[in-house]
């Protein structure tokens, strides 16, 4: 984008300036579109309903009534709870979600940083959003919440692993942790020597995707896997207690990480920014490519909520048992089969 | 400043300011919401009756050791991280090295599963 | 479990004993977790008190009584055909379904028999409401094991069985369409066609649920072998309906005791299932529904022709005596006692419904499961408020 | 008692004279329904022989089980089989029943309180002035119902068989003085919460029951609803507002 | 702090807030009895679609509801966690009773146990007849509800002390 306006702004001014704005933009606009094009709208749909109608044209306005809404309702703080990690959980919770975003490429020169370690920095990152579910659970002083809160914490030890390791096959393939070089690395890949749509490890990898689409799920508490919420057990789990804007920084929290996460599984799967016929480092990357990136990360998304509204909820055991007798055998199967095909072929 | 540095500062910088307009939002909130007390409002709540107990009730966690086994895990992607980005370069011997750890993680995974710790309660 | 039978009963007795939760006292060890009187899992207001080992329930209670309107006092001061006014608000999902054995009981008692094609109607309109009362189930127990869409399928589909009966009865929830020695009113025109056409709606449903729900892994991981009952329990705790049947007891009333509806003149099947369990229980209900579609489609096809109403005096005084009729409702095994001293009112009524009986097993069958099983076990039993606390 | 509105009151009063007209009337219209309704008895007789044979012999089976403890006991023909037994008799008849009969199913479990209630009706209507005066009540007979009984509270238990299809109704008076009785929790688990909620309603108490607590009402609940002396205080207040018993169809206002 | 309160708010950004309050309504799912079915086919059946009107039913704890249907008979044994319940809900909050019971006790007028009329435990803002109310008929309190809100002076709703109901 820079290069194309041949501008050369000052590190400071990038990043203050035309950076941070984008990326907290690059977090509200798609917990936003979320919520309404999949909570709203898709599940409706699939639910023979129309959803929100009289809010604007097909109720499209509902988002900002939300925000309204909400802004003005009252904030209550239960006489037990722990009021200062109460109140800082939801800070927690939307700044995991706001420093996943910095990772993400969205064309050759549009990155935020580009970490060498980047895939690394963001599982790392992403777990931190369970500690402020922990903090809020344990802080409500509510039984539901406080078992929501364990159960979130069950849950982070149970999909962590499967999470990481699914990572592990993307990186061997593509020899980097960089996010940017993993773009690449689809882009300009062959598949037994035929480059025509590069190599989108989701052909490849596709047991990693699985498994990495099943952690997310599980990370993201959407059900199948959604104890630390479930709903028709601990009425609201964790959030139980939150009300007024608090709480619609859950909501927000809940919906951005559901798109960021389906960005990154863009980004490791599905090439990222690029589409194939057009060379990798061609310019026009940096204006079509947030948009490639976007449509990416909403069709997974959909997938994610699809899922959601489909499956009934597993119980905290059997999570554990799928997680750990399933799952990591399996990523540790991918890992071994990857690596030992990338050393033989 | 190095170029490694000065990332993970843009990346300090966008915590600060995600913190500074979540804050923004909670602010602004105040400004205009109301505030009423009312008898029972800041009452835990519970299903509609007085609270049992605190709700810091001791509960039994029964997943210490899957705990134990996720911190052996983890530690082993760290090292399996750096090891899948060389792989090409290592070659075979690498290959043999990686499977051996894992192996010999694999083992212990199969032992706790044959001790049954991989139960819930 | 223990061997002879008796040894058996003071195990289940003794079982009965210990899991009472003493509330009032707060223990240190554990966790006494509160679900409800307002709680999402509990239809309404029943309250689950449940004291918890992490995860574990050691015991738990249900506290009723919420929901108790005081209906067996209300019918000693409301007259006959007042009652039935009443008792249509007991199981509020399969409303025609329980005027039906109070006015067969009176009827018993005034020695009146409705017309044939009374009883056919009645019949129809009995297992009508019995589709729209396990549809709701059939959507409501996915909700409750965390699968959010299925109810609105069944919210969906169940509209166009209401409709039917609203068009007979005008009313779509409370018709109070039963009179003693016969109905309000015939069928209207046309409702025998429309009716085949929604039967094969239900039918579509069924399969959808079939597949949706039922098939579904996840559905069945939590279901299957969760919470047991053995057919000797579920006897001595007089479980009824559904769930009898889904612990492998081949019993049906309307088979086996039918009092004053045409179920003999109809070929259909009583489905039980051998595990007991929360599976079981979905299981048979589902199947029941296919049953009384099988049923009803039988059933349109024969509707005699005559007279709706018998001959009975305007002002109903019921001559002294006491009956008990119970009928196979939605829920299970209803019956009223209603004991007559020749008034115009009823003496006494004792009215048994199904859920209370069903749940008073929640006791001893929730010892030692986990929270999630709680709520998938409650769903899997069935029970609607107005039944359980009248 | 606040007023009642004028038109309530005709109309009250026209479905009176009706009813007593037909009430006169009877004999000379009812010939035909009556000529089915005896068909139709001669129809279901055989039937009702049937099952009297088995209740009979239900019958027969408890008296020898239970050695003349039965104190009376009823057949209604094809409606099933009450017996009464005394009240120390109360738990061994319930297990002579589940062994000697097969009776497994517990249906249910209550109690009747035969006391003529105090109030009548508490409608307060025409019919309910000329059936029930009130006053007449006060010095209204008990009247028990089938197997008769002796005082005020009767405990009354249903127990089924599934493999011979009979029911039996077990009937046991409690002393006036201290209704008491022993719970059949050993033998039917399932009568925990029915006798519970017979002791809310009536204040019974039941022996060895391990948790007679409320089951419905609130803990500070005072009086037992299903007492017939328990007075229904809205009704007090204010009369019933559904005053006319008998709807009078549109053709038949004058 | 609480500009709604003290009114200084200039008067179209209250219509403004108004409309979000409007058409962003979270209703506690919460059921009593009959009418919690005709309520449920209101906002769960595709036919009625109370989602429509902007009225979200997801939230189960009261913390996060904006109004409260009272489907049903409310007895002397619920009513003071009806109480409870509506007082944990955050401000600014709205009752509509649905149904007999919970208007003046229905059917159940002369019952020993059940309250006669939920507006002796809580205020109510809109009143739904019926025993049990057409889902429609929830549907037209719910618009009644909307059209309240939408010209409600917040200044003056909180004025003085808060509506106590003994």
């Amino acid at each position: 984008m820079t290069s194309i306006l041949a501008l050369d702004p000052a590190w400071w001014q990038q990043t203050f300036l035309i950076k941070v704005p984008i990326g907290l933009l690059a977090v509200l606009l798609p917990a936003g579109t979320i919520v309404y094009l999949y909570l709203f709208k898709a599940v409706s749909f699939m639910q023979s309903r129309l959803g929100p109608m009289e809010a604007g044209p097909y109720g499209s306005m509902q988002l900002l009534a939300e925000v309204g809404k909400w802004l003005q309702k009252e904030d209550i703080f239960p006489t037990k709870a722990d009021k200062f990690v109460f109140a800082a959980a939801p800070f927690v919770v939307l700044m995991s979600t706001f420093l996943l975003v910095v990772i993400l490429p969205a064309g050759p020169d549009a990155t935020f940083v580009n970490l060498d370690v980047g895939i690394y920095f963001a599982m790392a990152v992403s777990s931190v959003s369970v500690i402020g579910i922990l903090m809020a659970g344990w802080a409500s002083a509510n039984k539901y919440s406080l078992l929501g809160g364990i159960r979130a914490a069950g849950q982070l030890i149970a999909y962590e692993l499967p999470l990481i390791l699914a990572v592990v096959g993307v990186v061997i393939q593509a020899g980097t942790m960089n996010m940017q070089g993993i773009v690449l690395s689809q882009a300009e890949g062959e598949i037994f020597g035929w480059g025509g749509i590069g190599n989108p490890f989701i052909l490849t990898q596709f047991i990693g995707f699985f498994i990495f689409m099943v952690a997310v799920q599980a990370e993201l508490t959407q059900a199948p896997f959604d104890m630390p919420v479930a709903e028709s057990e601990l009425v609201t789990g964790y959030l139980t207690e939150y009300s007024g804007i608090r709480f619609l920084l859950f909501f927000i929290g809940e919906f951005a990480s559901a798109g960021v996460f389906s960005a990154i599984a863009a980004v490791l799967f599905f090439g990222g920014w690029y589409v194939p016929g057009i060379d990798p480092t061609n310019d026009i990357f940096n204006v079509i490519g947030p948009l490639i990136l976007a449509g990416k990360m909403m069709a997974i998304a959909f997938l994610i909520f699809w899922f959601r509204f489909t499956f009934p909820r597993f119980r905290e055991d059997q999570l554990q048992r799928l997680a750990w007798k399933f799952l990591i055998p399996l990523s540790l199967a991918n890992i071994a089969l990857t690596g030992v095909l990338k050393v033989v072929l | 400043m190095s170029d490694f540095l000065r990332s993970y500062l843009t990346v300090a910088v966008f915590g600060v300011l995600a913190c500074a307009l979540v804050g923004a939002f909670v602010g602004l909130s105040a400004l205009i919401r109301p505030t009423r007390k009312q008898g029972q409002k800041y009452l835990t709540y519970e299903s509609g009756v007085d609270p049992i107990g605190t709700g810091w009730g001791q509960s039994n966690i029964r997943y210490y050791i899957f705990a134990l086994l996720f911190v052996m895990f983890d530690v082993e992607a760290v090292f399996i991280f750096p090891w899948a980005t060389r792989l090409e370069a290592y070659g075979y011997f690498g290959l043999v090295e990686m499977a051996i750890f894992i192996f010999i993680l694999l083992l212990g995974l199969v032992y706790a599963w044959r001790k049954g710790v991989l139960k819930w309660v | 479990m223990a061997t002879t039978e008796s040894d058996q009963m003071a195990y289940i007795a003794a079982q009965a004993a210990d899991a009472r939760v003493n509330v009032e006292v707060e223990t240190d060890e554990g966790m006494t977790l509160n679900l409800g009187p307002q709680h999402p899992a509990t239809h309404g207001t029943l309250r689950i008190v449940a004291k918890l080992d992490g995860e574990k329930v050691l015991a738990a209670e249900p506290i009723m009584g919420y929901m108790h309107r005081g209906y067996e006092k209300l019918t000693e001061v409301r007259t006959y055909p007042q009652v039935t006014t009443l008792v249509n608000r007991i199981d509020w999902l399969g409303s025609f379904a329980n005027e039906v054995p109070f006015i067969l009981a009176a009827e018993q008692l005034m020695e009146v028999e409705a017309p044939p094609r009374a009883q056919w109607i009645r019949t129809v309109l009995f297992e009508l409401s019995r589709i729209a009362n396990i549809s709701l189930f059939l959507g409501d127990m996915a909700v409750q094991v965390g699968a959010t869409t299925p109810v609105f399928y069944a919210f969906r589909d169940r509209e166009f069985v209401l409709n039917q009966i609203e068009r007979v009865t005008g009313g779509r929830f409370h018709p109070n369409f039963d009179r003693i020695g016969g109905l309000k009113d015939d069928l209207p025109k046309g409702w025998i066609e429309e009716t085949g056409a929604v039967l094969g709606k239900m039918r579509d449903f069924c399969d959808e649920m079939e597949e949706l729900v039922l098939g579904n892994e996840i559905f069945q991981a939590r279901t299957r072998g969760i919470g047991v009952i053995p057919p000797d329990v579920a006897l001595s705790y007089g479980l009824s309906g559904a769930n009898l049947r889904a612990s492998g007891i081949d019993w049906d009333i309307r088979r086996d005791a039918n009092v004053g509806l045409v179920y003999d003149e109809v070929d259909w099947k009583v489905w039980t299932h051998p595990d007991g369990d929360s599976f079981s229980r979905f299981w048979v209900r589902l199947q029941e529904t296919r049953e009384a579609i099988n049923i009803l489609e039988q059933l349109l096809g024969g509707i005699p022709s005559g007279p709706i109403m018998a001959k009975v005096p305007r002002i109903i005084k019921v001559p002294a005596g006491e009956a008990y009729v119970a009928t196979e409702n939605p829920l299970g095994e209803m019956g009223f006692y209603v004991v007559s001293q020749g008034d115009l009112t009823p003496f006494r009524v004792k009215i048994r419904s199904a859920s209370f009986s069903n749940m008073s097993i929640t006791p001893w069958l929730l010892k030692g499961v986990f929270v999630p099983d709680i709520i998938s076990i409650l769903a899997s039993l069935y029970f609607i408020l107005g039944d359980i606390d009248r | 008692m606040a007023e009642i509105p004028e038109h309530l009151l005709k109309r009250a009063q026209a479905a009176r004279e009706k009813a007593e007209a037909e009430a006169k009337s009877s004999t000379g219209d009812s010939t035909k329904p009556e000529e089915t309704a005896v068909t139709e008895t001669t129809e279901t007789d055989e039937e009702v022989i049937l099952t009297d044979e088995k209740a009979e012999a239900a019958l027969a089976t408890l008296q020898q089980e239970l050695e003349g403890k039965i104190l009376d006991s009823h057949i209604a023909t094809g409606r099933g089989l009450w017996i009464r037994v005394g009240i120390q008799d109360w738990r061994p008849a319930a297990k002579a029943a589940k062994e000697a009969l097969d009776c497994k199913f517990f249906d249910w479990l209550s109690a009747i309180d035969w006391m003529p209630s105090p109030y009548g009706r508490e409608h307060e209507t025409e019919q309910d002035l000329i059936n029930d005066d009130p006053e007449e009540n006060d010095d209204k007979e008990m009247e028990w119902g089938y197997t008769g009984g002796e005082t005020r509270f009767q405990l009354i238990c249903r127990v089924y068989s599934i493999s011979k299809k009979i029911g039996v109704m077990i009937k046991a008076d409690l002393p006036d003085n201290d209704p008491r009785a022993l719970s059949l929790i050993p033998i039917y688990a399932g009568a925990n919460w029915h006798e519970r909620e017979a002791r809310e309603m009536f204040g019974l108490t039941f022996d060895e029951h391990p948790d007679l607590r409320n089951i419905y009402l609130p803990g500070d609940f005072e009086g037992h609803p299903l007492r017939k002396d328990y007075p229904l205080l809205s009704r007090r207040m204010k009369p019933w507002p559904g005053i006319v018993d008998v709807e009078l169809l549109p053709g038949d206002e004058e | 702090m609480g500009l709604v309160e003290s009114g200084k708010i200039p008067k179209p950004l209250t219509k403004l807030l108004n409309m979000s309050r409007r058409y962003s309504m979270w209703v506690y799912q919460w059921g009593l009895a009959c009418c919690a079915i005709e309520m449920g086919a209101a906002f769960a059946s595709p036919r009625y679609d109370v989602m429509r009107l902007g009225v979200i039913p997801l939230p189960a704890s009261p913390r996060q509801a904006d109004f409260l249907v009272v489907s049903g008979t409310v007895t002397d044994k619920m009513a003071p966690a009806v109480r409870r319940l509506w007082e944990q809900m955050p401000d600014p909050k709205y009752v509509i009773s649905m149904g007999s019971c919970a208007n003046c006790g229905g059917p159940y007028w002369d019952s020993y146990s059940v309250t006669k009329g939920v507006d002796q435990v809580i205020p109510v803002d809109v009143y739904v007849p019926g025993c049990p109310p057409r889902p429609e008929a929830l549907l037209e309190g719910i618009v009644l509800l909307q059209e309240r809100i939408m010209n409600e002076d917040m200044a003056e709703r909180w004025k003085g002390d808060p509506i106590v109901v003994e």
